[in-house]
């Protein structure tokens, strides 16, 4: 593995100068050579777009930069793709003709540091809103003020009239617990064309990371990036940060983050089994399904003193332990759990109403799957096999037994299963750690610090791979901090899941793939509840593939 | 000399009574109204009909309660008496059953002209209003002739003239392609379908019973029943054939559609309320007076009205144009007049008075209900083009707002069609209904289908009133005012009878009483109907006018308890509500249209096997013709023309027998 | 199948019987290190302002007024996020976090916990400059003989050890 | 006689106002038992209407407000003519052809009112909750064919019971799928296709609140017990339930009565809280293939048996 590693840093060469470093090959090339650094990793070596970043490092090199993070499954390491960008007008030459995949990045990219990408399909944002937002505010350069608002007060939330008749699923409905905009023009209840808006929560997660917290604190404020898997995200990004400085945590520490990972899968995905049933009408699974999570919240209560948002990480280990006692209410709970689920959820699967919604129910094709870099159950549903936990191995995972499940339905029904199974699997790798944890300290005693030093993150959240970009700052502060939730990645492909369904199928589409969309908006610096919006519509997503 | 003239025709007036007095004033202004362009040309005609119609409903209520039959002969030609063509005089005859669709059709013609006092200002300087006026007033005059004379070859002519003048009608807006080519369908369809099987039968039956009259050829077919069943059933195949094929039976009704919207709302109304009720008169004509109920016919009556209500109601409930949607409706309630025709028929052949005349009375019933909602609403429709000029269900909306009126009236009117109790059209259907379903016949199946398709038929007029009056519109509909006094007034008249005629059954049960008397059908005594209660003893009941009372006191309670207070303007998920969002008429029952999907197939096979070929053939033969039939200003002679060419026809035949 | 899906499910339910609780009625007993609402013992505070210090979304906060010769220090809950991060950097351990977990109120200001620390004034200017639990505390670990020069402020301090330099520097030259 | 009589409707009436929400109340404590809940108290929907009642709506359509008193004056109506608790109506137009149209037209009504919202997810419920009504009918029409070609008969009251006029198996087919309607017609699970609160956010109820909603849920619910009560009426034989006290008819049916009702709810509610929700087109299909079935009870009935 090692050595195919090498030969490919040997082969990227060709490209620009590489960087190597344990699970990260790092390559600073320029718009030139792009596109054919990207088509030769797309052919040769299977890369899947991560995420793409953008950096202000003005006030170090008097230039931008845009990385574009890629995931090379089968080598098991990421390839940071580096390029400069001038300081007067910055433009760069864009990848979403290559890999449509790239689009929402890119244009976030743009939106928040105004840098162009030059032959990108679309000139509309995706998170700006023209008019309302203040002239050249672009939040995520370094010399905007985090305590800044972006846009101009009292906006009004409203929509363009389009041709057709429309259904508005958000931004408030009762299908969709988060603020979001769905506009499906429908023609009978048949629908025709999606559009969606979305990044209407604004926390500016990224920007308080980057300006007020110190690298202690975030782990803290990333759990709260989302409210369900809000640990995979302190995790990922604990990881990015200790892969900067070079760390290594104690085993016990790795253990225990698994362990807590695969609690929260569980519950996750139990939560999603509700969501799922409660969208189909059938309100005696969603109580049966919660009914069953409900021991894994209290079992988490117990290991980290909370239902949700654990706050037991921290950068070089874990700050809780689990003894003797709480590891035989952990194997007592996992019984339970698995007795109850498997008993249950075939049965609801099989209902007649049940399967009828959801087979052959938002098919994302295979080859549409791989354009859009879709990942998780979502991929793993339309027959690609990835998983972080297995492609770039972390904490605990080397040391457990799991299969990766994959099914080929590419609907909603395939999700489901795909889900069921993982539970399954979750529940055996918390008994395989939990039994035999290791004894050693719980963290690591001194955190050393570099400067500038980057690092990349990911781990296998529930919805599917979460990437975290860091490159430190100074004083124990961070430089850049990038998140990329997986439902940045999946939410596109709804677009096309929801074409030619019917209207009362909607909900469990769009559920179908657990979008998140507090992960999705995490960025920007304003707190407004309005904004207005921007569409992407099927058909411009489309021509980005063609 | 004049002086002379004159008094001739003040004592001819004296001596005769108003209806001719009718016929002297549509006539004249038949001769004044093609000289004036303007809008007098149009009003004079209107004026006249108002006038004419309202006697002419005071002389057929007199009729009908009186069960007297009004005999008055008009001097036509005296010297046009060739054996055995008589066309010396006009003999006319209001019986009974004249005297019902007399009423139904001054009734609608009322309305209809007193709505036209304020629909024809859509065409003020840019139509030939005078040529309106001309055909307008030849429309109801050859209507009313037709149902009241009593002999075939002037009922022939007079047949003609109704379709001509009703062509050039619809296709009177002559630079709307639609129209005129509507106008050409509806020209070939009624003479090639209808009118030459008319006179084919008409030509064989008076040759074989050598005599032209009605009392006389009723004679001969009763005999023929006995003697030669065959002959009997062949003569008036074509007679039926021809009067389904006017009266747009499935499978013949594929011209009414595009025909009847294209006309002037008034006439539209006409069309739909009074026209398509000629051949069902015919029919009572032909089958019960004049020749004894056969089984046969009956059964075959009922299961081609069954066939039409279902297919052409299941038709109208994928329309998205509102003027189309009420002809295709037009169609199912035809289906379900001929339902309860045929049953009457039917029943009476086998003895089942009882039932037999619920089903006449339902034919009646149901025939002027059908008249007054159906021509209400192609007013309402009317006068939403009125103020909009379009008819695009899709796009229409909001206008219960800016034109109340209207929008009650529809209410009224699509909850009359719909059989909502207490309106009008649940009596006559409930009546349909019992005389079928409980017969324990075939025909209680035939009962069944229509009763789901008066479901679909309300469906439909959800569509139909919620697109235009309530949901939000597409187009610009903030400055759309009321219609003007005259067509409010009009449409007005029309809900009040629809409520009405709910209320007081007693009319329909009074005139089926009374012909069913001067027919000599058996009236089955046990049937006791009170002053508002419409009980058959011991089996069913209703009273339409407690409902009434029911809900006129509990409604304004009800309405007083929920008071709303009206604030600004709703919202959906969170954005203001934008035209995108209010639901287009094509998308109403999608699911519905794409589950129960067997009509529309079966109606497309049939449409496809029997109507598109012939049509295209005669517009392919044709082009001449329709050339000359496209220019309103050709009409005279064209009349002429083809009057004069089918009545040699008919001499000439006649003369080489 | 499905039917009998129907039933089996059924049964299920039935054999379970009612699993929610009257929640507002009926008390839930939070785990044993539960991380609850984080109360400051006002008798261990010192008024060092090492949680204010730690605390990731800045629910905590010290305020020094010199009329009242006070520290301040303050929690707002409606920020706090419950990570433990001040009880765990907390050097007298006065911050415990409680079983409490209840916390909405109408009332902006029940969600505040403010701790009031004694101050000491400074020897030389007069000023508050310390809290008098830290300066007891720190005084533990001082030799006698410095002892004194603990109650001056650190501008006082500053300013007299330039003074000192300056004379040491005299002296040596 | 008379004034007995005439308590006897204002008490059906009031019984049928109260006794719908309260049915509800039991069906949603059932549910929530099947759901391993404990759920709310059975006077719930009595409490929620009572409140919703006080409130003063904010309407946006008169239209809505209009078509919703007439739709509710139906189903007040509706009481008067199909016998609930005690056994009176209007007889002399208590017509089974008049009571399904008035039932029918309340539903008509709630649909026309529904789409005067202008909200989308109104005009989708409307169209639904029509599309359903047409299919629904054409099962209906087939049952009461089956009806009237057995007895010949229209009016209720010598309708009901049915065993007085004697039994065929084509009626006991009928009144089989009679009893799956009343379900259906009750717009329950997997059949709230109209409301659907997670794909249509209530639809047809979206846009009313206070009062007008109080009204229209209120009209809901006495169109399921009214549906349910006609379809009891047919199998309860109520004379063995009067009494004579004093000369006076005393009708204790009210008793029996009110027990089935309550074990309906429940098996209305346990079957409610098995099943999922169908998607109209699913719904429609079911639909016609009942409605295939009633037309195979009609041709039974037509040939005699």
């Amino acid at each position: 593995m090692r050595s195919q590693v090498t030969e490919v840093a040997k082969k990227l060469k060709a490209f620009g100068e590489v960087y190597v470093r344990d699970g990260v090959v790092k390559v600073v090339t320029d718009e030139d050579r792009l596109k054919d650094l990207i088509l030769y990793m797309l052919q040769s070596l299977n890369a899947r777009l991560a995420t793409t970043v953008g950096v202000d490092t003005r006030v170090l090199t008097h230039n931008y930069r845009v990385i574009h993070i890629f995931s090379i499954d089968d080598l098991k390491i990421y390839v940071l793709v580096e390029l400069k960008v001038p300081k007067e007008r910055p433009a760069v030459r864009s990848i979403t003709p290559l890999i449509p995949g790239a689009d929402w990045s890119e244009r976030e990219v743009r939106d928040l540091l105004g840098i162009e990408f030059k032959g990108h399909p679309t000139k509309e944002y995706l998170i700006r809103r023209p008019k309302l937002w203040l002239e050249h505010a672009y939040p995520l350069r370094k010399d905007y003020p985090h305590s800044k608002k972006v846009l101009v007060p009292s906006p009004q939330y409203d929509i363009e009239p389009t041709k057709g008749f429309s259904v508005a699923i958000g931004p408030y409905h009762p299908a969709l617990h988060e603020p979001e905009h769905f506009e499906l023009v429908v023609d009978g209840e048949r629908i025709v064309e999606a559009r969606y808006c979305g990044f209407m929560v604004h926390r500016g997660i990224e920007k308080l990371g980057e300006s007020r917290l110190d690298i202690y604190q975030i782990p803290f404020i990333a759990e709260r990036i989302c409210g369900i898997c809000g640990f995979t995200h302190s995790v990922a990004y604990t990881q990015a940060v200790e892969s900067a400085l070079g760390i290594d945590p104690p085993e016990r520490a790795k253990y225990i983050r698994s362990i807590l990972l695969e609690i929260e899968r569980v519950h996750s995905h139990l939560l999603w089994f509700g969501v799922l049933f409660h969208v189909l009408g059938f309100d005696t699974g969603f109580m049966n399904v919660w009914r069953i999570r409900e021991p894994v919240m209290e079992l988490a209560e117990l290991l980290t003193g909370n239902r949700k948002t654990y706050g037991v990480n921290k950068v070089g280990g874990v700050r809780r332990d689990i003894d003797e006692s709480k590891v035989k209410k952990v194997k007592e709970v996992v019984n339970r759990v698995r007795k109850e689920f498997t008993e249950l959820i075939d049965k609801f699967l099989n209902l007649s109403e049940v399967i009828e919604r959801t087979k052959g129910v938002g098919v994302l094709e295979v080859s549409d799957a791989k354009k859009l870099c879709v990942v998780g159950p979502n991929a793993r549903a339309s027959s690609i096999d990835i998983d972080t936990r297995r492609d770039h191995p972390y904490a605990a995972y080397p040391n457990a037994e799991f299969k990766v499940p994959v099914s080929d339905g590419c609907d909603v029904y395939s999700r489901a299963l795909v889900r069921r199974d993982e539970i399954l699997e979750s529940l055996s790798i918390i008994e395989q750690l939990v039994s035999d944890l290791p004894k050693t300290p719980l963290s690591v005693e001194e955190v050393p610090f570099k400067e500038l030093s980057e690092g990349v993150g990911a781990t296998e959240a529930p919805r599917g791979e979460n990437v975290h970009y860091v490159i430190t700052g100074r004083s124990r502060k961070l430089f850049r901090w990038r998140v990329r939730a997986p439902s940045y990645a999946n939410i596109p492909s709804l677009l096309y899941m929801l074409r030619g369904q019917h209207l009362a199928d909607a909900p469990a589409i769009i559920a179908s793939i657990d979008p998140c969309f507090s992960c999705t908006d995490r960025v920007l610096v304003i707190n407004l509840r309005y904004g207005t919006k921007r569409y992407v519509t099927l058909r411009k997503l489309r021509s980005l593939g063609e | 000399m004049l002086e002379g003239a004159l008094l001739k025709l003040i004592e001819f007036l004296e001596m005769n009574n108003p209806i001719t007095l009718s016929v002297i004033l549509l006539v004249a202004s038949l001769i004044v109204t093609p000289f004036i362009r303007g809008l007098i040309g149009a009003y004079i005609s209107l004026a006249v009909c108002l006038f004419t119609s309202s006697i002419l409903t005071l002389i057929s209520l007199k009729v009908l309660i009186t069960g007297s039959v009004v005999t008055l002969t008009i001097p036509l030609l005296p010297w046009a008496k060739y054996y055995p063509i008589d066309l010396s005089s006009v003999k006319l005859v209001i019986d009974p059953l004249t005297a019902y669709f007399t009423l139904l059709l001054s009734i609608i013609v009322f309305a209809s002209s007193l709505y036209g006092f304020g629909y024809v200002l859509r065409f003020r300087g840019k139509e030939h209003l005078g040529w309106y006026g001309f055909n307008y007033s030849l429309f109801f005059l050859a209507m009313f002739l037709t149902l009241s004379v009593r002999d075939f070859i002037l009922f022939i002519i007079f047949w003609e003239l109704m379709t001509l003048s009703s062509q050039f009608l619809v296709s009177y807006e002559k630079e709307k392609p639609r129209a005129v080519k509507a106008g050409i369908k509806y020209f070939c369809i009624s003479k090639f379908g209808a009118e030459y099987m008319l006179i084919i039968a008409i030509t064989l039956t008076t040759l074989l019973a050598m005599t032209t009259s009605f009392s006389g050829v009723g004679e001969f077919l009763k005999n023929l029943q006995i003697n030669d069943p065959t002959l009997y059933y062949l003569l008036t195949s074509f007679f039926m054939l021809g009067l389904l094929i006017k009266c747009a039976a499935v499978p013949f009704h594929n011209w009414l559609p595009e025909a009847h919207p294209e006309a002037p709302a008034n006439v539209s109304s006409l069309l739909s309320g009074t026209m398509i009720k000629v051949p069902i008169y015919m029919m009572l004509r032909l089958l019960l007076d004049l020749s004894n109920p056969t089984p046969a016919w009956g059964l075959a009556i009922a299961i081609i009205g069954c066939v039409t209500l279902f297919i052409g109601t299941m038709y109208a409930l994928i329309q998205v144009d509102s003027k189309v949607l009420l002809a295709y409706h037009s169609i199912g309630q035809i289906g379900y007049i001929l339902l309860a025709l045929g049953t009457s028929i039917y029943l009476y052949s086998l003895g089942n008075y009882l039932l037999a005349f619920i089903a006449l009375t339902a034919t009646l019933y149901h025939a002027i209900n059908h008249a007054v909602f159906k021509s209400l609403l192609f007013l309402t429709a009317g006068s939403v083009v009125f103020r909009l000029g379009t008819r695009d269900l899709n796009v229409l909306g909001g206008l219960g707002k800016y034109m109340p009126f209207t929008a009650v009236c529809a209410l009224i009117a699509a909850l009359s069609i719909s059989g909502v109790p207490p309106f009008n059209g649940f009596a006559s259907k409930w009546m349909i209904y019992f005389s079928t379903m409980t017969s324990s016949t075939i025909l209680s199946f035939l009962g069944a289908i229509a009763m789901f398709i008066s479901s679909v038929t309300t469906a439909s007029f959800i569509k139909y009133f919620t697109t235009l009056f309530t949901r939000e519109a597409k187009v610009d509909v903030s400055k759309v005012k009321e219609v003007p006094a005259p067509m409010a007034i009009a449409q007005g008249v029309l809900a009040i009878l629809c409520i009405l005629l709910g209320l007081y059954p007693m009319l329909a049960i009074k005139a089926s009483k009374s012909l069913a008397m001067y027919l000599g059908l058996s009236i089955p005594k046990v049937i006791s109907y009170g002053p508002i209660v419409v009980t058959v003893p011991g089996k069913a009941s209703i009273s339409l006018l407690l409902i009434a009372t029911l809900l006129v006191i509990t409604i304004p309670i009800v309405m007083a308890v929920t008071k709303p207070k009206i604030v600004p303007r709703p919202w959906v998920a969170g954005v203001g509500i934008r035209p995108q969002h209010s639901i287009p008429a094509s998308s109403y029952y999608r699911d519905f249209e794409l589950v129960y999907y067997e009509p529309y197939g079966l109606g497309r096979r049939l449409y496809s096997a029997l109507c598109v070929d012939f049509i295209n053939w005669l517009r392919r033969s044709l082009p001449k013709l329709s050339l000359g039939l496209e220019n309103p200003q050709n009409s005279l002679p064209i009349y002429i023309a083809i009057a004069l060419l089918t009545y040699l026809t008919i001499i000439a035949g006649l003369r080489w027998w | 199948m499905s039917s009998v899906g129907r039933l089996d499910i059924l049964k299920k339910a039935l054999g379970i019987g009612v699993v929610t609780r009257k929640y507002p009625y009926v008390r839930v007993e939070p785990p044993e290190g539960f991380r609850g609402k984080p109360i400051i013992d006002p008798d261990k505070c010192l008024g060092c302002g090492a949680c204010a210090e730690a605390c990731p979304p800045k629910a905590i906060s010290t305020e020094d007024s010199q009329e009242e010769g006070a520290r301040y220090v303050k929690i707002f809950y409606g920020r706090c996020i419950f990570c433990g991060m001040c009880a765990d950097v907390c050097p007298a351990n006065a911050i415990e976090l409680s079983k409490e977990f209840e916390l909405a109120s109408k009332e902006r200001n029940d969600l505040y916990l403010v701790i009031k620390v004694p101050m000491v004034k400074c020897s030389v200017c007069g000023k508050y400059f310390t809290t008098a639990p830290l300066l007891l505390k720190s005084l533990e670990n001082v030799p006698e003989h410095l002892r004194p020069i603990m109650t001056v402020c650190p501008e006082c301090k500053s300013k007299l050890s330039s003074r000192f330099t300056s004379f040491a520097r005299r002296v040596g030259s | 006689m008379l004034w007995l009589r005439l308590t006897y409707i204002v008490l059906n009436v009031l019984v049928a106002l109260l006794l719908a929400p309260l049915l509800h109340g039991i069906e949603r404590k059932v549910k929530a038992k099947v759901q391993n809940r404990i759920g709310p108290p059975i006077l719930q929907t009595i409490y929620d209407l009572s409140k919703l009642y006080r409130r003063a709506p904010i309407g946006y359509s008169i239209a809505s407000w209009i078509l919703i008193s007439m739709s509710f004056s139906y189903a007040l109506i509706l009481t008067l003519l199909v016998p609930t608790a005690f056994n009176v109506s209007l007889g002399f137009t208590s017509d089974l052809v008049l009571v399904i149209y008035l039932l029918t037209s309340t539903s008509v009504l709630m649909a026309l009112a529904a789409i005067a919202g202008a909200s989308p997810y109104s005009g989708v419920g409307s169209s639904r909750e029509a599309s359903l009504v047409m299919a629904i009918e054409l099962v209906i029409a087939f049952i009461i064919g089956t009806l009237a070609v057995s007895y010949g008969v229209f009016t209720l009251p010598k309708l009901l019971p049915i065993w007085d006029l004697g039994f065929k198996p084509s009626v006991l087919g009928a009144l089989t799928l009679l009893a799956i309607l009343t379900y259906i017609e009750g717009l329950r699970l997997p059949f709230d296709i109209p409301e659907a609160e997670p794909e249509i956010a209530s639809g047809v109820y979206v846009d009313f609140s206070g009062r007008i909603l109080a009204a229209a849920l209120h009209t809901h619910l006495l169109r399921r017990l009214l549906v349910t009560s006609l379809f009891i009426d047919f199998l309860l034989p109520r004379e063995w339930f009067y009494f004579k006290l004093g000369g006076y008819l005393i009708d204790l049916s009210i008793v029996p009565y009110l027990i089935i009702m309550v074990l309906a709810s429940v098996i209305y509610a346990v079957t409610e809280a098995l099943f999922g929700r169908y998607r109209i087109d699913a719904a429609l299909k079911l639909l016609k293939a009942m409605a295939i079935m009633s037309l195979g009870v009609m041709v039974l009935a037509f040939a005699g048996y």
